[in-house]
């Protein structure tokens, strides 16, 4: 069985957020995803990491983990902060729903479109995780396809 | 016509945004080149918002997305801020060139429901 | 000043290798490196954590730990294993010792050519750990003309 | 002048590497594709090695290196295996396409003392 991980941790400034887009599609490419699939979990994972760097923590700058795994056709990614949390889970993964009057509160939505599998886990005053999963959609079967001659 | 150019912006920091603007008559041509996300887009708006205050017989705003490579909420936000200021000033907003991958963001906002989209940048300057 | 960090946890496995050359080389792109240079960082780095696979866990697959750090000018990387370590650190360093009849001891030659500094830690059963520093060389200047109009 | 050729051969897991091998007489031209490193040097050598076993008649091991993107010890440890076989048995190696990445390699080891390098194809063959 093919099986690789990748635990990162970076501090929450901005520039980090496409960093961690390039890491995890990087990553993601081990396995049998389409682009437009891999252009899915960029997506995702901007918008986890962006949360973490405004919402987690507002006024510094935190720790943000996160964790890769690719189990045979399956791609889990965790992104863990240990920031304010969130008090409403259900009311924050409403669309439109955003603390910040700049934005638009479709953060959790895309993850939530883009993933196949979306968990969100808080408690205020100690963090936020997200556990998010995504398997390639055409399967893992061609990977086994070596074409040779 | 009147005409004005910006020389590309670079960002400091690991990723870079060009953006270029161009005055056509009332329209402001906007060309983005490179990622939109939470790093990029507070100087997206500043850019565009300066141009806004300065001329302000701006009525329609092209958004050319030809070299958009990516686009998240955090892009989207500032494109809908933008979208806002225009059209309440009785303007109007389009884009151009918009990659299947930054149609499905703006549709799954309502974005596409409410903004022009047009094959390229001729076809947005004729339906001026 | 700028600053930035990231860490990262791996197994040993070769597709690793590749992995965090590309994981580096974007990190390396936020200081002022030329190409030619992140080429350097890019080949010292496959060394370094080729070194994890082949000789620091020869028989099972173990846990490497990268850490890279951005601080002003400078690009300090810090590579970790916990396997069966170097009994004789300068003896190692020689150009074409290797302890493998098939490879050519030339991986710390090159880790030592294309980086400003390399240090070695090491003991037998313990593991090993590698330091590499590497600046800029046209300087962090430029990094401050924003060319705006 | 008889001819074979490989269809490109893919890498399972992360990254990839295409080798083409191509018999022109008693040359071998080997075509390589991708990175060359810890993980994908094994197949590099097996590869040739098989064709060495194959065609006795190969006198001539001609490498184009002009998509070799990255190199490094793993990579070159199989060229130098190589170079070792072919001149053993009387034959010879050459390299064309050389980046100046892949030069320095060869400089640092000291391969670039011992191989040919050529600017490309044609003139590897018209020095055989
Ligand atoms: N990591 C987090 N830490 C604290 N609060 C969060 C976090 N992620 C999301 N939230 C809360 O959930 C709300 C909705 O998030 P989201 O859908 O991403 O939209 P937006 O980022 O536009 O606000 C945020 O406004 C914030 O209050
Ligand atoms: N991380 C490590 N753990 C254990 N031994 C190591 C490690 N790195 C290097 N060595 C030892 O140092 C020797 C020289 O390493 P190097 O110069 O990279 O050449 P090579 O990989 O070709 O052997 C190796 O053969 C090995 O014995």
């Amino acid at each position: 069985m093919f099986e690789n991980y990748l635990k990162l941790e970076f501090p929450s400034i901005p520039q980090n957020v496409s960093f961690a887009r390039t890491i995890v599609a990087t990553f993601a490419a081990q396995l049998e995803f389409t682009l437009a699939e891999i252009e899915e979990i960029r997506v995702a994972i901007s918008e986890a990491v962006s949360n973490c760097v405004i919402h987690a923590y507002p006024n510094e700058v935190g720790i943000v983990k996160l964790e890769l795994r690719a189990e045979d056709q399956l791609l889990t990614i965790r992104i863990q902060d240990f920031g304010i949390g969130i008090a409403d889970i259900e009311q924050a993964k409403q669309a439109t729903y955003s603390t910040q009057p700049e934005r638009m509160g479709l953060g959790l939505v895309f993850m939530e479109s883009f993933m196949d599998e979306m968990e969100l886990i808080s408690k205020p005053a100690e963090g936020t995780t997200v556990v998010m999963k995504k398997r390639p959609e055409r399967g893992f079967a061609n990977a086994e396809l070596s074409r040779s001659s | 016509m009147s005409y004005c150019r910006n020389i590309p912006w670079k960002m400091k920091g690991g990723f870079h945004l060009v953006i270029e603007t161009e005055r056509i008559g009332s329209n402001l041509v906007v060309t983005i080149d490179g990622e939109l996300d939470l790093e990029t887009s507070p100087e997206f708006r500043k850019v565009i918002e300066e141009k806004l205050d300065s001329y302000k017989t701006i009525r329609h705003l092209i958004l050319d997305l030809k070299k958009v490579h990516f686009i998240d909420s955090s892009g989207l936000g500032v494109i809908l801020g933008r979208f806002k200021r225009i059209t309440q000033d009785g303007g109007r907003m389009s884009a151009v060139n918009v990659s299947d991958q930054v149609k499905r963001i703006f549709e799954l906002s309502g974005l596409l429901k409410i903004m022009n989209i047009y094959p390229d940048r001729k076809d947005a300057l004729d339906n001026c």
